[in-house]
């Protein structure tokens, strides 16, 4: 095992602040390569409005295609944050220090970028307007509040909020930090942000409120936000598979399958990036690890029971949808690869303690899972539409467009994009918790052994 | 029992409670209760036996009634409601062994003895199995090809037996793992027989504790996926598929979680006697009740959440099926058992664990568990009794919602009995098996140390890899 | 009425009239305010219309229609309820008359070798050329009926010259084998809605052929109409055709053998004693049954390709089940056996003695006041007249609607040049119009006078009566009046001066009549009531006739094809689609794009084969193949049909046009380019059934551009869409 | 928890708003009598401003027919056998359609109509996704006609914008017109007055058209036949368009199922 290093305040500032304080060459070039993915995303976009829905691959009756899926997949992504800060906080599980704030940046992104799509998805995007927002067009009509397309926004938005609220007070004492390092307009914004922080008791007792309470109060939103998207398909009692209890459950669940995973990623990525062995260590690779493991049987277990009881009545359109989803092409082979990567290949790796502390294969199951939680979304939504109930004679088959895959490619660039940028203005591990994580350890001697040990927080 | 003085020392805001200190202490307590006997242990069991003996009369006079399905829901219920509150309870030790919570030592050995109450589980089915109607032109989840001709052959009884019998199985493996080095210590008291025999030489070499380390995990984890597992045949077969058309691929989860649900409460409404008649004060504190109601208003939120997406689906698929299958459950005659189960579950739990000093009190989660007990058996007897009253359980769609079935005497004995039963067994095994796990306990003195910590003292836990 | 103030905000933007008319209609308030504030503008906006009754051409059928009429611009057709034959019903392509109404592509003015000239030039020149040409003029066009077939005959009897029309899948065999039945040179009427049983040989009665509007409302009341009694429908044809599609009993017979097969039914019913005796003796030449020997169905079951017990049901329900009916049509006729075939169906009617009766065949009387009607010419008599104009024996040829250049391409395409001066007259330049001296915008039937005595016809005298309904749209002229201007500035003496006088007279004549549907005090109430009603009819004035069998021959004339069976292995049934039938329709955006009967194809040539034919040959859906003649070969979309007999192909007409607007031109393959010139033995009729083909896959693939989805719409066993009960 | 018999759920929900109706207009199909002739497809599409089904959007699977005919095969054995069947919006009661849309712009009028509010219409698809019937077409492309074709667009109707979703309407200008007429001349209704474009062409009468409350209306009549049913009765949508099974002496013996 790793031991953990004892590092003074001043080492941990030098750190985890130096991204902030100087620029590396790379992250130029990668803001700019980054930067013209997201163009090139931008006006496939630009295209669509200009052309019409017709320049997707998009049909009768396959009405939702892979900016849906990835909609999906995006709030999906978004889970990781709560998950992690909000859930270990209350559980006061001592590894979660290093990765929340990563965890958090990342939430707020990826739910950025989700929210995207369904408005460039639609028809007349201009026009979404009394959509979103529930403004009166002076003709005395309001959203259809029993549409769940209407529960979208608003549980997103909610989120949003929430989340950067987040982000923000479990920012401010290294916004302090930050203040107290630089000069000039820099400084000027910092102080700004950081709201006269000085670190006196009462501060920091309040800001560990805040965080307690925030994490409690967006635990059932966190719940919310998927269960409301899933429910975009399980209200449809018309596509065949859509229409299942199961449904929330399965979504929130695989959202933090990803979730975890994405941030995983994350972790390994900012380790390399910005060489913080110290801070990031395998230790708790290893713990995200056992996590992950626990987290996507649980989601293998919604996922058995939803394909189980898709099956349950034998109806002819059930079986031929299953017979789709399993034996026809492409499906069968998009099936394949999803359960691969998103269960068969990562989770038995994990099992192993060696796995779970080699951040480069961590790195890897990780995005494996990511693949393939977007080919879950992808077998939900198009197959149940492509067999929509008994009428064979309307089933049909869907191929993106390039303009829809340069959309979607453009959103994990943004997405990138986005928290390179925030790591570039705050540090993306969280010094005030570095240092509290180094007061709490300590160690018991059993016999001859040591045994790490922490003191258990208040 | 040896009276010891119990420290003052406290904390910022609450009383650090001490567990015993050192190893030897804990084994001379613990075992040492082996000898002497429990406090009118005698009256409890003989009490318990006699509810065993309505119970058997019940099932008399519910077998003279014929073997038409529309009237076993009660029985049914109870199958289910032991079914999920025994099979659940052991859980609770393995996932929380599993985080490595330290909280739960104390009460791991209450948790993991219920599995015994399995063998009476299966007895149960046994009767059963003539009832339930077969699998041709029922729903069912056995996918292999041509189910609606009745494959695989003796579907679905036999295989819920088979998962009634794996459950078992597992849970008297892992209780039999769980407890070797403490039948050991019993062994070495000279206690023979049974004892010696299941305690296998144990010697406690560091092999030894290794192996037992690595078997105890896959125990663990095989009953749990044997209980979670098995709750998919289990409510598919003995609930969902007796209202045709009634696909809710949510209810196997939720019917296990809740099972989770009460088994919990069961373990923390043993561990209250336990504190406070059997005597074990000095080992079960708050601390455990604390932890335990954490669980529980999860587990709670999840209930609700579970309930609410398949309610929710239901309503707004308005589809005929639906609507009368929410009629039957929720809004026809079984309204106030759910209502009931409502509160009990769910609001109950929710609004006093919100309270913090209600979580982290003794009485407090208890009676919350006790309320959620008894809400889990009134939603056995809706789940059950309203599906088994369906008369013609084949065909895809629900057109007509049969009248509800009224609790007899047969099933008034039958619950009654069954559950007395199910306790009478479970104080014999714990008469057997001893309530605490010495070892656990021996293992914490070590790990929880307090300490000075700043200007106060602390609780120092060790995470050992 | 007050509006207030609150209707006027609400009515800002829709017009005086509408809000007036909204007054009429208040929408309920509380719609508004619960539902939607926002209603369907289809709530608020009105208009006036009005609606003229005109006659339609887009087939042959000639039904009466209403067109809706809107500030002056046609915007839909509906049928004439009022008009005997189509009972107020229409078919898709009398729907999309107003589509070719307004077709971007109409010549807007003449153009005289190319460059735009207006009429009076246009016209001094085709006079010009009629003095230059007497006596080698040649007029070609559709069948014709009513007053412009007189226009038509007194033109070139006064210029002198030939008249012929041209149809490509023309009715000769029938007329012939009608004549020789009864005598009479018309086409009979099938009272199917009164018939119990209905025996229809290779004719798409439902779809393209005969008068299928009229008698898709008879198989209406035929089958639900009568309580109590619901019609059998039998029907024997080589091809999976809508129609066979909707038949209780379809017997997917031999191409060629549909005679062989009539014959067996009848000695069935001879058989059963169901046949009528007279009848029968003709048929045996009194020999009795032993005259038929030959057909007996166990005999000839091989090469029918049916079943003898299935035969035998056939004959039972179509003898037992009376009054029934036996048609004939379609690719059954089109061999070179077709008259034997026509004239055999035709006395199964004879035998059950169904002829001149309710439920059975019914002549029609000859037209009203004895105005001509010109059929199409033989194919034969075609090739005779493609070879004079070869030969230069034609100095003026006038073609309208007979597009010579589709149905015949090798010939014409040698043939027309010979021609010194060609004149085209069509709303849009057709495959013959290519390489025409003079092109003139043909008014749209929907701006032109005429009349139509409709054939086959109701079973009474009709005249329908054709009005413009809208101003000409683009600057054309009818037919007729091109033929009269022309005709009498050459000179010519031609009966009236334009063809709203024809009408006009037409009308002054029925009139004197003093007896048919329109009653009226004088002549010009008479001539607005006729065309308010769309025309004239005297339902007493009933045509009368029978059916005489000749005896059958002893031993059945086998068909000839074109190719050894060995080297193409495939009959090639070109058929009409619905929508562009026989190519008239292929100009319209609406019928090119309706999906196909039974294959749901549009917009492309496609073949259609059986998946177990294709398999062997690699061939799978969506496959380019090309399908190989003798004559030739095209090239079209492989659709696997599940239901068309194995050793038949199927090719839709009608596409492969050059020219004919920007829908049509160059748009899939000529199906007639490959057709081997075999015709009728006795009636000279192009036999266009009688070509055997192979297919050759070739290589490029593509999606098929057709309604129906990527699997095989197969109806799920459990839950069919479409429930099926055994009787009514 | 001892109550009388549970009323359970009737298969159709009961009508929404029975006391505000004057109308409840409604389709009946004889499928007997249905050959597919496609006369009221082409009829809808100079009816109602149906965009040009061009070869391309064929090969997009994108084509527009607000009424459509299905063709669908039967194997039995050897022997294969096609049905027809007119497929339109079938104007449900207790339409799946309308609750998902976010914009309310499908709603439900007193005449038991599901109406498409064009202007309305942001185009999410969600209510295409959510019919069972396939019924609703969204305009993938923008609609064009050559201009001289304009000249045929019926001003009765709008023609739809691109990215918008529409659907069958029972042609609801000409029921305004009957309704209004027949105001003028101080008249109600008369069975009859009303006929959709599709009804109008249908050559085979296979279609029927008027108002269920009136019980002498023809598709009253219809409606009790012993052939009726409606397509998809298990998911209780409530459909306005009634079906008269297909008649067919020489079927097999149909398979026991229970859904009609």
């Amino acid at each position: 095992m790793q031991e953990r290093r004892d590092l003074s305040d001043r080492q941990i500032n030098r750190d985890l602040l130096w991204p902030v304080l100087y620029t590396p060459l790379w992250f130029w070039v990668a803001v700019l390569a980054l930067g013209l993915v997201v163009s090139a995303g931008a006006g496939a976009a630009a295209w669509w409005m200009n052309k019409g829905p017709g320049v997707a691959g998009l049909n009768r009756p396959i009405m939702w295609g892979h900016l849906i899926v990835t909609f999906v997949f995006w709030v999906g992504i978004s889970h990781a944050g709560v998950m992690l800060s909000a859930i270990l906080r209350l559980t006061q599980a001592e590894w979660r220090r290093p990765m929340v704030r990563a965890a958090e940046v990342l939430t707020v992104f990826s739910l950025a970028t989700a929210a995207l799509f369904p408005l460039l998805h639609s028809g007349r995007p201009w026009r979404t307007l009394y959509w979103v927002f529930p403004y009166d067009f002076s003709r005395g009509i309001w959203p259809n509040v029993r549409s769940p397309l209407v529960w979208d926004p608003s549980a997103i938005f909610t989120y949003l909020t929430g989340s950067a609220l987040f982000v923000f007070v479990t920012l401010l004492p290294d916004l302090a930090a930050l203040r107290d390092r630089t000069t000039g307009i820099p400084h000027r914004i910092y102080s700004l942000l950081a709201l006269g922080w000085r670190g006196t008791p009462r501060q920091w007792r309040l800001q560990a409120l805040a965080g307690i309470l925030l994490s409690a109060l967006i635990l059932p939103v966190f719940v919310s936000v998927h269960s409301i998207v899933s429910w975009d398909f399980g209200m449809a009692v018309s596509v065949e598979g859509w229409h299942a209890t199961v449904f929330a459950p399965y979504f929130v669940i695989g959202a933090v399958h990803s979730g975890v995973a994405a941030v995983v990623t994350l972790m390994a990525l900012m380790r390399w990036l910005f060489r913080w062995e110290d801070y990031i260590r395998s230790e708790h690779f290893d713990a995200i690890g056992r996590l992950l493991i626990v987290v996507a049987t649980a989601w293998f277990f919604f996922f058995a029971l939803e394909f189980l009881f898709g099956l349950y009545l034998r109806e002819p359109q059930e079986v031929a949808l299953r017979q789709a989803q399993v034996f026809e092409w492409p499906y069968n082979l998009l099936m394949i690869l999803f359960l691969l990567t998103a269960y068969f290949i990562p989770v038995p790796l994990w099992l192993f303690r060696k796995v779970r502390r080699n951040v480069a294969l961590m790195f890897w199951t990780s995005v494996l899972v990511n693949v393939g939680m977007w080919l879950e979304r992808f077998l939900i939504i198009v197959p149940g539409l492509a067999r929509k109930q008994i009428f064979t004679f309307e089933w049909s088959v869907y191929r993106p467009s390039p303009i829809e895959i340069l959309m979607v490619t453009a959103s994990f660039a943004l997405v990138a994009l986005g928290i390179l940028v925030f790591a570039k203005v705050f540090p993306l591990v969280p010094v005030n918790e570095a240092k509290e994580g180094q007061v709490l350890k300590a160690e018991i001697r059993v016999g001859r052994r040591t045994v790490p040990a922490i003191v258990r927080e208040q | 029992m040896h009276p010891l003085p119990r420290s003052t020392t406290t904390t910022r805001d609450h009383p650090v409670e001490e567990y015993p200190t050192s190893p030897r202490e804990v084994a001379e307590d613990i075992v040492g209760r082996a000898e002497a006997p429990w406090p009118r242990w005698r009256w409890l069991v003989l009490a318990l036996g006699a509810l065993f003996l309505l119970g058997v009369v019940g099932l008399a006079l519910r077998v003279g009634q014929g073997g038409d399905h529309t009237r076993w829901g009660y029985y049914a219920a109870l199958l289910g409601f032991l079914y999920t509150v025994a099979g659940g309870a052991p859980i609770v030790s393995v996932a929380t062994r599993m985080a490595k919570a330290h909280w739960r030592r104390p009460l791991a050995r209450i948790a993991e003895v219920y599995a015994v109450v399995g063998v009476l589980t299966l007895l149960l089915f046994i009767p059963l199995m003539g009832v339930i109607p077969p699998a041709e032109g029922r729903n069912t989840i056995w996918i292999v090809g041509g189910v609606r001709q009745g494959w695989p052959p003796g579907a679905p009884v036999a295989y819920d037996l088979l998962t009634l019998v794996m459950v078992a199985l597992g849970g008297l493996a892992l209780l039999w793992i769980a407890a070797i080095p403490d039948l050991a210590a019993l062994r070495d008291r000279g206690r023979g027989g049974l004892t010696a025999l299941l305690s296998l030489g144990w010697r406690g070499t560091l092999r030894q504790w290794q192996v037992h380390r690595a078997a105890l995990g896959v125990a663990g984890g095989l009953y749990f996926i044997a209980y979670v597992g098995g709750c998919i045949p289990f409510a598919s077969d003995l609930v969902l598929s007796f209202v045709p058309g009634w696909k809710d691929s949510i209810f196997p989860a939720y019917y296990a979680l809740s099972g989770l649900q009460a088994g919990l409460a069961a373990v923390v409404v043993t561990a209250f006697f336990l504190r406070t008649v059997g005597g074990y004060r000095r080992y079960i504190h708050v601390d455990q009740f604390w932890g335990a109601a954490k669980l529980l208003l999860a587990l709670s939120l999840l209930w609700a959440y579970f309930h609410w997406s398949a309610f929710l689906t239901f309503w707004y698929g308005r589809t005929p099926t639906g609507q009368n299958l929410q009629v039957l459950l929720y809004f026809g005659p079984y309204r106030p058992l759910f209502i009931a189960s409502l509160f009990l579950n769910w609001l109950i739990p929710l609004f006093a664990f919100l309270i913090g000093p209600v979580r982290r009190s003794v009485l407090g989660p208890t009676l919350v568990s006790f309320s959620i007990l008894v809400g889990a058996l009134l939603d056995r007897i809706r789940l059950h009794v309203a599906t088994w009253s369906v008369p013609d359980p084949r065909g895809h769609t629900f057109e007509a919602v049969p009248p509800p079935v009224p609790l007899g005497v047969a099933d008034g004995l039958l619950l009654v009995g069954g559950i007395g039963g199910a306790l009478l067994l479970y104080v014999l095994a714990l008469r057997f098996f001893l309530p605490m796990s010495a070892w656990e306990m021996k293992e914490l003195t070590y790990l929880r140390v307090v300490r000075p910590f700043l200007k106060t003292r602390a609780v120092v836990l060790g995470k050992p890899e | 009425m007050e509006i207030t103030r609150r209707d006027l905000l609400k009515l800002a933007g829709v017009g005086l009239l509408g809000a007036i008319a909204f007054q009429g209609c208040r929408i309920p308030e509380r719609e508004l305010r619960v539902e939607s504030p926002v209603a369907l503008p289809e709530d608020l906006v009105t208009g006036r219309d009005n609606w003229y009754a005109t006659l339609c051409q887009q087939c042959g059928a000639g039904c009466g229609i209403l067109v809706r009429v809107m500030e002056g611009r046609a915007k839909k057709v509906e049928g004439n309820p009022d008009h005997p034959l189509n009972r107020g019903k229409t078919c898709a392509r009398g729907q999309a008359a107003v589509q070719a109404l307004y077709h971007p592509d109409r010549l807007a003015t003449p153009l005289l070798r190319g460059q735009p000239v207006d009429w009076e030039a246009a016209v001094a020149e085709l006079a010009s050329q009629i003095r230059q040409n007497r006596g080698r003029v040649f007029l070609a066009t559709n069948p014709l009926r009513g007053h412009v077939a007189a226009v038509a005959q007194a033109f070139v009897q006064s210029a002198g010259g030939t008249l012929m029309a041209y149809e490509p899948l023309e009715d000769t065999v029938l007329r012939a084998a009608v004549k020789r039945l009864s005598g009479q040179d018309v086409l009979p009427d099938y009272d199917i809605a009164n018939a119990r049983t209905v025996f229809s040989f290779g004719a798409g009665w439902l779809e393209t052929w005969g008068s299928p509007v009229r008698w898709s409302w008879a198989y209406g009341v035929f089958r639900q109409g009568r309580p109590g009694e619901r019609g059998m429908f039998i029907h024997a044809d080589p091809r999976f055709s809508l129609t066979a599609a909707n038949a209780d009993l379809w017997l997917p017979v031999r191409p060629g053998a549909e005679g062989v097969l009539a014959l067996a039914v009848a000695y069935v019913l001879i058989e059963q004693g169901m046949a009528s005796r007279d009848a029968a003796d003709r048929l045996t030449a009194g020999r009795g049954l032993a005259a038929l020997a030959a057909y007996q169905p166990e005999v000839v079951a091989a090469r029918v390709g049916v079943p003898p017990q299935r035969i035998r049901e056939a004959a039972t329900l179509f003898g037992a089940r009376r009054p029934s009916v036996a048609m004939v049509g379609g690719s059954a006729l089109a061999h070179t056996n077709g008259l034997f075939t026509a004239m055999a169906v035709l006395s199964l009617n004879a035998l059950v003695d169904s002829v001149g009766r309710d439920g059975g065949v019914r002549f029609n009387p000859p037209p009203p006041l004895g105005l001509p009607s010109i059929p199409a010419a033989p194919f034969a008599r075609w090739r005779q007249a493609l070879e004079e104009m070869r030969a230069g024996r034609v100095g003026l040829l006038i073609v309208r609607g007979a597009n010579l250049s589709y149905g015949l391409p090798a010939e014409a395409a040698e043939a027309l040049p010979g021609v010194p001066f060609r004149v085209f007259i069509g709303p849009i330049a057709d495959d013959t119009a290519q390489g025409c001296d003079l092109l003139l915008p043909e008014a749209d039937p929907l701006e032109a006078w005429g009349t139509d005595a409709p054939e086959p016809g109701p079973g009474f005298a009709t005249l329908t009566f054709q009005q413009p309904v809208v101003r000409p749209f683009r600057q054309g002229m009818s037919f007729g009046d091109v033929l009269l201007e022309a005709g009498r500035a050459a000179g010519l003496t031609l009966p009236w001066a334009n063809m709203q006088e024809a009408v006009r007279d037409g009308a002054r004549r029925l009139f004197a009549l003093g007896r048919g549907s329109v009653r009226a005090g004088d002549e010009a109430a008479f001539f607005t009531g006729v065309l308010q009603r769309g025309g004239w009819w005297d339902t007493q004035e009933r045509g009368q006739g029978t059916l005489r069998p000749e005896p059958a021959p002893a031993t059945p004339p086998a068909p000839r094809f074109a190719g050894e069976e060995g080297e193409f292995p495939f009959h090639l049934i070109p058929f009409t689609p619905l929508g562009i039938y026989d190519g008239r329709g292929a100009p319209l955006p609406w019928l090119q794009g309706l999906p196909d009967g039974t294959t749901t194809v549009a917009w492309q040539t496609w073949v259609e084969i059986h998946p177990a034919q294709a398999e062997p040959l690699g061939i799978r859906e969506g496959d380019w193949v090309e399908v190989i003649s003798p004559r030739g070969s095209i090239r079209a979309l492989a659709y696997l049909h599940p239901a068309i007999p194995q050793g038949v192909v199927a090719v839709p007409v009608g596409f492969g046009h050059v020219g004919m607007g920007r829908w049509a031109h160059r748009r899939g393959s000529n199906v007639f380019s490959i057709l081997a010139p075999l015709t009728d033995t006795e009636t000279g009729a192009l036999a266009w059934a009688a070509t055997r083909v192979r297919l050759r896959r070739l290589g490029q693939r593509q999606r098929v551009p057709k309604f129906e989805g990527v699997v095989l719409p197969l109806q799920l066993e459990e839950r069919p869409i479409i429930p099926v009960v055994k009787e009514a | 928890m001892s109550e009388a018999r549970v009323p359970s759920q009737p298969a159709t929900p009961p009508d929404p708003q029975p006391a505000r109706r004057r109308h409840k207009w409604t389709m009946v199909v004889d499928l007997d009598r249905c050959t597919g002739c496609q006369a009221c497809v082409v009829a809808c599409q100079a009816e109602n401003n149906i965009p040009l089904n061009t070869e391309a959007i064929y090969l997009q699977y994108r084509v527009i027919e607000w009424i459509r005919i299905e063709r669908y095969w039967e194997k039995h054995g050897e022997e294969v056998r096609a049905r027809y069947i007119p497929l339109l919006c079938q104007q449900c009661d207790n339409a799946p359609c309308e609750p998902v849309c976010p914009v309310y712009a499908t709603y439900h009028n007193v005449e038991g109509l599901n109406v498409q509010v064009y202007n309305r219409c942001v185009g999410t698809r969600y209510c295409a996704n959510n019919c069972p019937y396939h019924a609703r077409f969204f305009n993938f492309w923008q609609p064009v006609w050559p201009s001289t074709l304009e000249n045929q667009l019926n001003p009765d109707v709008t023609v739809r914008w691109r990215g918008i979703m529409e659907k069958c309407t029972f042609c609801i200008q000409r029921i305004r017109r009957a309704q209004r007429e027949a105001a003028q001349e101080g008249r109600s209704l008369q069975d009859g007055d009303v006929v959709p474009a599709c009804v109008q062409a249908c050559p085979t009468d296979a279609l029927s058209f008027g108002d269920i409350l009136d019980p002498n209306s023809r598709v009253s009549r219809l409606a009790k036949d012993k052939r009726a049913y409606t397509v998809l009765k298990e998911l209780g949508t409530g459909p306005n368009v009634i079906y008269l099974a297909k008649v067919d002496p020489y079927a097999p013996a149909p398979k026991k199922h229970d859904h009609h």
